[in-house]
């Protein structure tokens, strides 16, 4: 639980609320405004308890870097995937790699599941928290080195930079 | 033009929604199966959208929203039941 | 303030509900205060009501000042009035029976009784179908709470059935509802009504068949053969209290299909007029002689008493099929004695089953009663009265429907009213005869029915002394009752070309009315 | 197209029908949110199907009947309280009568832990 | 006015012991008979005004539409009818006082005794048919009272219980009749109904009318075929039998025979029916009287007899028969009634009624013997007591009776055989009881009665032989009264003497008593001859038929009403589609006007799948999961379908409902078996396809013929009216929150009550759980995984952004509160799926009921609100109001009943599914470290 | 070419794009041999698909309107939020029913081995 002990507790996620807001209602009208505002500091507020205490964003401009490059993976693990599906004569290679985590916030790993599972020919199939490892599913993979590494450098090691843990 | 892409898209969803359900009834598995319902969900949203346009108008993004938010919940819930039986407990 | 009357039937008991439920583990004492002092309450307004209703004119009450057909409307008319009273008084005794230690079985029992009462009363008084079918819902979903109050494997499986038939039930309701306004355009019952008559031949049967499921719907909350199955388990089965109140819940189905079917399908509907008349004949005979057979095959007090409830539910339905005013006043003098006696008849079950140990209300030898004259007395009253043995109500609104029935129809309802009045006595003697004398020898040693319990029940089964005394002038209001019903056009006039003095409510938007 | 729509309403209330009408308590249920989804459907239809038109003033098209989305959107609700009652009661029923046959008759059922 | 009393005073009396309760016996017993001893005097006051021709009434209003009046007249009959029952009433008071015994309440007693007596009053008082029938019933009431006062005996219980079967069926038959009368006639009024014998006899219901009344009357009065719940009725206590079977119940009968003689009588079938059925009960009452071995047995069939005798004088459809038939009532009454109180004594002093028993008892009650020994002369018809003169009277009749043509001579001989077995009965009542040897073990030693149990014999049997001697002078003049109002015109002149000079009545009176004297010393051969048939007990075979009749009907409604929800809906749903479909076959034409809109492939793929997915959930309902998600997708579907037709606040109410209901029936499913048996059979299967299928094909041709129809509908003003009336541009919205609010504020009580109803179901609720799922595979260790709970935490806020933005702009775009709050709700639920019950309940501080309460308040006082401003409740109000900065804002009251919506179904939804969870958790059989 | 035009044509081949993913996604589902292979599909294509529709859709208001829409940013953000958790369930109730998977894959971890090779978890999820 994060304690409630400042107006914000959490500035990002007030951030986050009213670029929502404000996405919602499409306008920018002092009304939408104030009514953001309001809402990015009550509902945060108001949904406090519900939170583990988690890491803050310590660098946004690598999350927007994060961000971008993701999509460019999204697009990429797409016509790979088309690719297999639509050639009747390539047999995929598929293989079950566990994945070793070097961070242990919930939060984190959250994120760095997710983005697997939305990039190319990968999904992150269980997490074992007690082992603190992520068992991943790669629709056609022949390197499993290959892979650690590269999700290591790609996602992990920005994202331990931007929530600084 | 694009009244024809909006159609030509709007078909190619409903083809895709068509084959999600062939695999509902096909199955084999449980998991099989809601990861059918689960696809179908989001490719209503693509079908929803696509009725947006061709309607020329924005009323129908609130639908979408919520078919984003709530087929996601309802996944979660058959998923937690396979896994637990009890979904809140 | 005169004028918001025809609305505190739904909004008092709402509030009061509300402020019951609001802290469910408040005071037994707190809600039992509200609840019956807004019982009380309600009395009062049903009687201001009927007092209202006497001078013949329909009055209604425009919901958010939208005038009828467009806006949801109140109608107080004198059918409306004496329903609500009705119900008024009999959810008083029921729910004074309850304070004496039965609402504590369970939780919130008196903020669904309030809620319960709503929707009854809402049903009563709405000119509006889909309006009507709310108020069902309401009524509905508070009774099948009520009747599991407490709990037990009786009330769970009957409850059951019960429910998934409603369910089923309001499911024909919205159809009919949507064919109804698929065909007239409108949902107000007068302004249906008015369009009925003028409906082209091409989309009469439409409606017909809309009219004709909406009387499954209405047979099924009435309990006619072959949809009252539910009813002997159910009502058997439910709290005393709440089977007590339940004896309205029939009548909500009698009063819907006199209401639906004098206005909507009445004798200015054109080609569908009357079109119901014969299924509800036949079915209320059928009910009648089905639920004589139940009478006999009853094996304890509280499902004898549900038979005699179809017994009622039967004549109703056979009174409401036949022509004229005299079958409808002698309907409308035989339903409030009928709801009331056999309301009172579950709750004195109730006492017969506490003091009987083991045994119950069935119908064996058992240890003697704790207060047999009392409840001796009482068991004679109410049966005769609910049998139709002179000198009392039932005896009074039996000879009245008798009196009533045409020439044509005189063999069967005759004969078969007679016979199920018959069943009714053997079965009555049998169980009064075994309760009250046969006993077996041991201490009596039930709980006796306190202040609460005696007044609720000995009030509730008075009713049939003191209404075949009072048969004089209720006998007048029926009368004149019946000859509105009879009058479909009044109602419509009164609806759709208000005169201004007529309205509850003084029009503001008057310049949006057609 | 309304020949389209009808048959659908038609083919969903049969199969509702169908499950109402089946021994166990949650076929009922299911049967009858199936028939409730039907009912919504045909109660919507009745002002007609409008394709291409609104609710909302001010649009460019033309009015669809709004009377019936509203009575449907109650008729939602209400069918969504009820549905949750009888589930419950289901559960209820299952809980009291040890099965979950409608009619309550014990049937052989694997024995299961009971708390 | 004074009539009234005569019925009143009674009525008032039956009040009386119980007020008295705390008096001694003899003290009660006095209060008791003070008011009916008034009555008497009231009748006595009349008496003169009577006999002078007079007809005094009163009538007071009661139920006009029904014509029923509280109408009394006091005609020649009624006062006699009077006398008989308040004097024969009081000597019943008196005896009783003695007869009952310390056990048993003599307040009880004396309560229904009065009762009964106002009942008989009433009976032969009413001025009012509908009247008369009233107390005919409570003659029938009050004496199942009486005849089950030793509630005891299983005798008693079920003597009561056929004789108000018996009665009580006659009674309504009655009713039958006098309804009939009524519809005739036009009136209930018993004076214009007696003038209006033509009339009736002209009526084609004359024959209903008569067999209706006679029924009436015959099964009141014990006649063949209904005499036998008379012989049971004995279980009674003596001074009950005296009173019922002398003076008054059965007497109620004939009273009813000569009450309508005037108008019934004089036809043919009034002659068949009446005279045979009186000359059936005559012999049959005769025989077994003589043959019964118990004392008060042998009473009541002779009291049988008796009943047949003045039932076949009215059936001759002579005057002077009826005259005798009167006569016979007033002297059977007095005889009878000495009789009974008699026997009462000796039981009462010997403790037995067996006469088998009971022998020579002169020698230790020698007065009651005397007592007893006129009365039975009487009954005997010995000349000089009263019963020899109407028994002449009777034997008279007889013998011009000529409707049987040739074989007439048999009245009068079968007459004769009557009156000989009658003087055979009533020998043996004095010699097997008084004489013929010693008793034989007794219970008690007998000795005399007390002398006031004596007293009322001796004043009936002083009337006995008084009228027997000077009957022109005692019985005359109300005779004449009486028969006054019996036969129709002038009345016939009467002249009663002892002696008639030598003539065949009297030879037939000596052969009576000669034969009599015979067939008593020979009964030892009638007996014997009797013993070769099986004895029938009319009450246990009576209570074998009922039983039966009771088995029969427990079968019949335990066959119909067999508890199986299938067959209850099966029925429901036939009813329904056969009602629809007798609508639809008379629509000429299925398709409309309408010109038909184009279908194109995007939708026939949706309503294939559609369809498909409907399919599949019945295909699948075994498997119930599988069967859950092709529900899913019908849901999912449906919501499109809304949104395709424009209509897209259904699509996100439709939405919301679907993902809440299968996240109910995914809870519901653990505790639920996963998988249906296989039950039904083919057949079964067979005939609920043929119903659904017909089912549908009806709906889908409803909603065809529907659609393709145009119609002028009310919408039209909504749309008008929604922004300048509503002040929003979400018509449906405004539709629900303004238009038509009450219905949504009805729509959220309902949501309101079934979250306070299904936190009422799961008190208590002792579930089932699996320990494994269907395969046996063990549930997953991983109760909340950690990807989920991370996410979800970051939805809540986001969902409850998006409700807040859905619930704003509800009035004017799709939206509202509705589903505002179920979006609200389902993030709310998704963090109990995360994380758990008791994680969440731990930071969720409130109860949900007060919100869900709250909601509907809110909605309800917003309606209230506009009180204030004198509109009707739910009136709306807005405006818009310019805020520096901000802008044009607009509010509106319906935005606060929206909030009570929201908190309504955000309170409720949680109450149920939360409150589900919560019941569960506590309960789970096997527990897993995290 | 306008650059109205210019768009027009990006926003066709968008929808054009966003419906062939779908039906790529959705026959990924119905073609590949094991249900972590068909996983891949939907979690992709299918979500790609719709990201392009939204994308047009944008774009197509703002064509139309000249304003804007950012409401599908926001669905976006929300499929893209969900997709991948409901994925993760997914194959994690996969793996918990022990789904066979395609007998070329490699790899395989021991939640889908025979029970016979007891692991400190198998053991630990026997009660
Ligand atoms: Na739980
Ligand atoms: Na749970």
């Amino acid at each position: 639980m994060i304690p409630a002990t400042r107006l914000i507790p959490t500035p990002f996620l007030t951030l986050l609320l009213v670029a929502v807001w404000l996405m919602l209602q499409n306008s920018l009208s002092p009304g939408n405004i104030i009514m953001a505002v309001i809402l990015g500091i009550a509902l945060p507020r108001l949904t406090y308890r519900f939170w583990d205490r988690q890491p803050d964003v310590q660098r946004p401009w690598l999350l927007i870097r994060y961000i971008l490059r993701l999509i460019g993976d999204i697009i990429v693990a797409n016509y790979e995937v088309s690719k297999l599906v639509l050639s009747p004569w390539h047999k995929p290679k598929p293989y079950f790699v566990v994945y070793p985590l070097s961070m242990t916030d919930h939060f984190a790993i959250t994120v760095l599941t997710s983005t697997i599972s939305l990039t190319p020919g990968t999904i992150s199939a269980h997490f074992r928290l007690h082992e603190g490892t992520v068992l991943i599913h790669a629709l056609d993979l022949e390197d499993e080195e290959a892979l650690i590494n590269e999700i290591y450098e790609r996602y992990e090691k920005p994202l331990k930079e931007i929530f600084g843990c | 033009m694009l009244e024809r892409a909006v159609e030509i898209s709007a078909v190619l969803f409903m083809i895709a929604i068509a084959l999600n359900f062939y695999r509902l009834i096909l199955g084999p598995s449980l998991p099989d199966r809601i990861a059918a319902v689960d696809t179908m969900y989001v490719n209503a949203i693509g079908a929803i959208v696509l009725y947006g346009m061709w309607l020329k108008t924005t009323l129908y993004f609130e639908a979408a929203l919520l078919i984003a938010m709530l087929g996601f919940i309802s996944t979660v819930a058959v998923c937690k039941y396979l896994l637990r039986g009890d979904i809140i407990e | 303030m005169m004028d918001h009357l025809l609305v505190m039937p739904i909004i008092l008991p709402l509030f009061a509900g509300l402020a019951i439920l609001w802290k469910r583990d408040a005071s037994a004492r707190f809600k039992r205060l509200v609840s019956l002092s807004a019982m009380a309450l309600l009395v009062a307004v049903g009687v201001a009501l009927i007092t209202m209703a006497s001078d013949d004119t329909i009055r209604y009450y425009a919901l958010g000042d939208w005038q009828p057909p467009f806006g949801i409307v109140m109608v107080l008319d004198r059918l409306s009035a004496l329903m609500v009273l009705l119900t008024s008084v009999l959810a008083l005794f029921a729910g004074l029976y309850a304070c004496a230690g039965q609402d504590e079985e369970g939780s919130n029992f008196h903020g669904l009784f309030q809620l319960q009462l709503m929707g009854i009363n809402g049903a009563f008084m709405t000119g509006d179908l889909f309006n009507l079918f709310v108020f069902f819902e309401v009524l509905l979903i508070a009774s099948y709470a009520l009747l599991m109050h407490g709990g037990g494997k009786a009330r769970t499986q009957s409850g059951l059935h019960y429910v998934a038939l409603n369910l089923a039930g309001s499911s024909l309701f919205l159809i009919a509802l949507g064919v109804l306004y698929g065909t007239l355009g409108t949902l107000n019952m007068a302004d249906m009504a008015q369009k009925v008559a003028t409906l082209d031949t091409s989309s009469a049967g439409l409606t017909m068949a809309a009219g004709l499921l909406l009387l499954t719907v209405f047979a099924l909350k009435s309990a006619m053969l072959p949809l009252y199955f539910w009813l002997p388990r159910a009502y058997a089965a439910a709290p005393a209290a709440v089977a007590a109140l339940f004896a309205i819940m029939t009548k909500v189905g009698i009063y819907a299909i006199l209401r639906v079917f004098s206005l909507i399908f009445g004798n200015q509907a054109g080609a569908l007029a009357d079109m119901a008349s014969p299924w509800i004949w036949w079915g209320g005979l059928a009910t009648l002689a089905l639920a004589a057979v139940g009478c006999l095959s009853a094996r304890d007090m509280r499902t004898l008493v549900s038979y005699l409830v179809l017994v009622s539910v039967g004549t109703l339905l056979a009174a409401a099929s036949l022509p004229g005013q005299q079958s409808l006043s002698a309907l409308l003098y035989y339903m409030p004695q009928t709801t009331l006696v056999t309301g009172g008849l579950f709750l004195l079950a109730d006492l017969i089953d506490d003091q009987r140990g083991k045994a119950g209300a069935r119908i064996v030898k058992s240890r003697p009663l704790r207060q047999p004259a009392l409840l001796g007395t009482l068991f004679f009253i109410g049966m005769a009265g609910i049998a139709g043995l002179p000198p009392f109500s039932g005896a009074i609104g039996k000879a009245m429907i008798l009196q009533a029935t045409p020439e044509g129809a005189r063999v069967w309802l005759w004969s078969i009213l007679l016979v199920a009045g018959l069943c009714a006595i053997v079965a009555a003697s049998r169980a009064g005869s075994t309760f009250f004398w046969r006993s077996s020898e041991g201490e009596a040693s039930g709980p006796l029915a306190g202040p609460a319990r005696g007044i609720a029940t000995a009030a509730l089964i008075g009713a049939a002394p003191l209404l075949a005394l009072l048969a004089g002038p209720i006998t007048q209001f029926t009368d004149a009752t019946a000859e509105q019903l009879d009058h479909p056009a009044r109602y419509i006039d009164a609806i759709l070309n208000p005169d201004p003095e007529n309205q509850a409510m003084p029009m503001s938007n008057s310049e949006e009315t057609p | 197209m309304e020949a389209l729509y009808a048959t659908v309403t038609g083919v969903l209330t049969a199969c509702g029908i169908y499950l109402t009408l089946r021994g166990r308590t949650f076929p009922v249920v299911v049967g009858l949110t199936l028939l409730s989804y039907a009912v919504n459907l045909f109660l919507f239809s009745m002002g007609g199907l409008a394709s291409k038109s609104t609710t909302i003033v001010d649009s460019s098209f033309p009015y669809a009947d709004p009377l019936p989305q509203a009575l449907v959107l109650t008729a939602i609700v209400i069918g969504f309280a009820m549905t949750a009652f009888v589930v419950i009661l289901a559960m209820r029923t299952r809980g009291d009568l040890g099965s979950d046959s409608v009619d309550g008759q014990r049937t052989d059922e694997p024995r299961e832990e009971r708390k | 006015m004074t009539l009234l009393l005569i019925v009143l005073l009674p009525l008032i009396g039956s009040l009386v012991p119980l007020a008295s309760a705390r008096f001694k016996r003899t003290t009660i017993a006095w209060l008791v008979a003070i008011l009916p001893a008034i009555a008497l005097g009231v009748a006595a006051y009349h008496t003169t005004s009577v006999f002078a021709g007079n007809i005094p009434t009163v009538s007071l209003p009661w139920v006009p539409s029904l014509s029923l009046d509280l109408a009394f007249r006091l005609d020649g009959l009624s006062l006699l009818f009077v006398y008989l029952v308040l004097g024969i009433g009081l000597l019943i008071i008196l005896y009783a006082r003695y007869y009952l015994s310390e056990n048993d309440s003599i307040v009880r007693f004396y309560g229904f005794l009065m009762l009964f007596m106002t009942a008989m009053l009433g009976i032969v008082t009413s001025d009012n048919l509908l009247l008369l029938w009233f107390f005919w019933e409570l003659t029938s009431l009050s004496s199942f009272l009486l005849i089950g006062y030793w509630s005891g005996l299983s005798s008693a219980r079920k003597g009561a219980r056929m004789a108000l079967t018996v009665t009580g069926a006659g009674g309504l038959c009655l009713l039958a009749g006098i309804l009939l009368i009524g519809n005739v006639v036009g009136s209930f009024d018993l004076t214009t109904v007696l003038e209006s014998r033509d009339l009736i006899q002209s009526s084609p219901y004359y024959m209903a009318i008569l067999l209706l009344v006679l029924l009436g009357a015959f099964t009141k009065s014990a006649q063949f075929p209904f005499q036998f719940w008379l012989p049971h009725a004995m279980a009674a206590p003596t001074p009950v039998s005296a009173y019922l079977h002398s003076a008054t119940m059965v007497k109620a009968g004939v009273f009813l025979l000569a009450r309508f003689y005037p108008v019934l009588s004089g036809t043919d079938e009034w002659f068949y029916i009446v005279t045979l059925v009186g000359l059936t009960t005559l012999l049959y009452g005769a025989f077994f009287a003589l043959i019964k071995q118990d004392l008060k047995g042998v009473l009541a069939f002779s009291t049988i007899s008796h009943l047949g005798l003045i039932t076949l004088l009215f059936g001759f459809n002579t005057e002077l028969a009826a005259v005798a038939a009167v006569f016979h009532i007033i002297n059977h009454a007095t005889f009878k009634a000495s009789l009974f109180m008699a026997a009462g004594i000796v039981d009462h002093e010997c403790g037995t009624r067996d006469i088998r028993k009971l022998n020579g008892l002169w020698r230790y009650m020698p007065y009651t013997t005397v007592l007893a020994a006129v009365a039975s002369a009487s009954m005997a018809g010995v000349p000089l007591l009263n019963g020899f003169l109407s028994k002449e009277m009777f034997l008279a009749q007889s013998l011009d009776a000529q409707m049987l043509g040739g074989l007439s001579w048999i009245i009068p001989a079968l007459a004769t055989l009557g009156s000989i077995l009658s003087v055979a009965y009533s020998l043996r009542f004095i010699h097997d009881v008084f004489f013929n040897g010693e008793p034989k073990d007794l219970p008690k030693t007998p000795h005399e009665p007390p002398r006031y149990m004596r007293l009322p014999i001796e004043v009936l049997i002083l009337i006995c032989v008084l009228v027997g001697i000077l009957p022109a002078i005692l019985i005359e003049p109300i005779l004449t009264a009486a028969t006054a109002a019996v036969v129709p015109g002038e009345p016939p002149q009467i002249h009663l003497s002892l002696w008639h000079g030598f003539n065949l009545p009297l030879m037939m009176s000596g052969i009576a008593l000669m034969g009599g004297l015979m067939v008593y010393i020979a009964r030892d051969h009638i007996y014997r001859f009797h013993r070769q048939f099986k004895t029938l007990n009319a009450r246990d075979s009576f209570e074998n038929m009922v039983q039966k009749l009771v088995k029969v009907c427990q079968w019949s409604i335990d066959r119909f009403e067999n508890g199986s929800l299938q067959r209850y809906m099966f029925w429901l749903l036939l009813t329904a589609v056969g009602f629809a479909a007798s609508g639809l076959f008379q629509v000429p034409r299925l398709a409309g006007d309408k010109v038909v809109q184009p279908v194109d492939s995007v939708l026939i793929i949706g309503g294939v799948i559609l369809c498909l997915a409907a399919i599949g959930t019945i295909m699948t309902h075994r498997k119930r999961l599988i069967s859950l998600l092709f529900l899913s997708v019908v849901g999912m579907l449906v919501s499109l379908t809304f949104a395709r037709f424009s209509a897209p606040d259904l699509a996100l109410t439709q939405l919301a409902v679907e993902v809440v209901t299968i996240i109910l029936l995914m809870l519901a499913l653990f505790f639920l078996p996963q998988k249906t048996p296989k039950e039904s059979t083919g057949g079964r299967v067979l005939r609920d396809l043929l119903l659904a299928g017909t089912f549908g094909g009806v709906i889908a041709s409803l909603n065809y013929a529907v659609i393709t129809r145009p119609v002028d509908s009310i919408s039209r003003f909504f749309i008008e009216n929604s922004v300048p009336g509503g002040g929003g541009h979400n018509i449906v919205n405004v539709i629900l929150v303004d238009f038509r609010g009450f219905d949504t504020l009805g729509e959220i009580t309902v949501l309101g009550i079934a979250g306070v109803a299904i936190y009422k179901l799961l008190n208590r609720l002792r579930l089932f759980m699996p320990s494994s799922d269907l395969e046996g595979r063990p549930w997953s260790p991983e109760r909340f995984p950690v990807i989920l709970y991370s996410v979800s935490q970051t939805l809540l806020p986001l969902a409850l952004l998006v409700s807040a933005f859905i619930f704003l702009r509800g009035h004017n775009l799709p939206g509202g509160g509705f589903i505002a709050g179920l979006v609200a709700a389902v993030a709310i639920i998704l963090i109990y799926m995360a994380r758990g019950v008791e994680w969440s309940q731990r930071r969720l501080s409130f109860n949900y009921q007060p919100i869900a309460v709250t909601g509907v308040a809110i909605a309800a006082l917003t309606g209230l609100g506009s009180w204030i401003f004198n509109a009707p409740f739910l009136t709306s109000s807005f405006g818009h109001f310019e805020i520096p900065v901000i802008g044009d804002i607009e509010l509106a009251t319906a935005l606060l009943f929206d909030l009570g919506v929201y908190l309504t179904v955000i309170g409720a939804t949680l109450m149920i599914l939360a409150n589900l969870g919560k019941v569960t958790t506590s309960h789970r059989p096997t527990k897993e470290k995290q | 070419m306008d650059w109205r035009f210019a768009l027009e044509l990006l926003v066709s081949a968008f929808l054009i794009f966003g419906g062939v993913f779908a039906v790529v996604g959705a026959m990924g589902m119905v073609r590949f041999k094991d249900f972590y292979m068909r996983l891949h599909g939907p979690t992709k294509s299918t979500t790609l698909g719709v990201g392009c529709i939204l994308l047009a859709s944008m774009s197509y208001y703002w064509l139309r309107t000249d304003t804007l829409s950012m409401q599908e940013m926001l669905i976006t953000l929300f499929l893209f939020i969900t997709t991948p958790v409901s994925a993760h369930l997914l194959t994690m109730s996969g793996l918990h029913h022990k789904l066979p998977c395609d007998d070329a894959t490699r790899g395989r971890p021991y939640e889908l081995k025979e029970s016979g090779g007891a692991t400190k978890e198998s053991t630990a999820s026997k009660r």
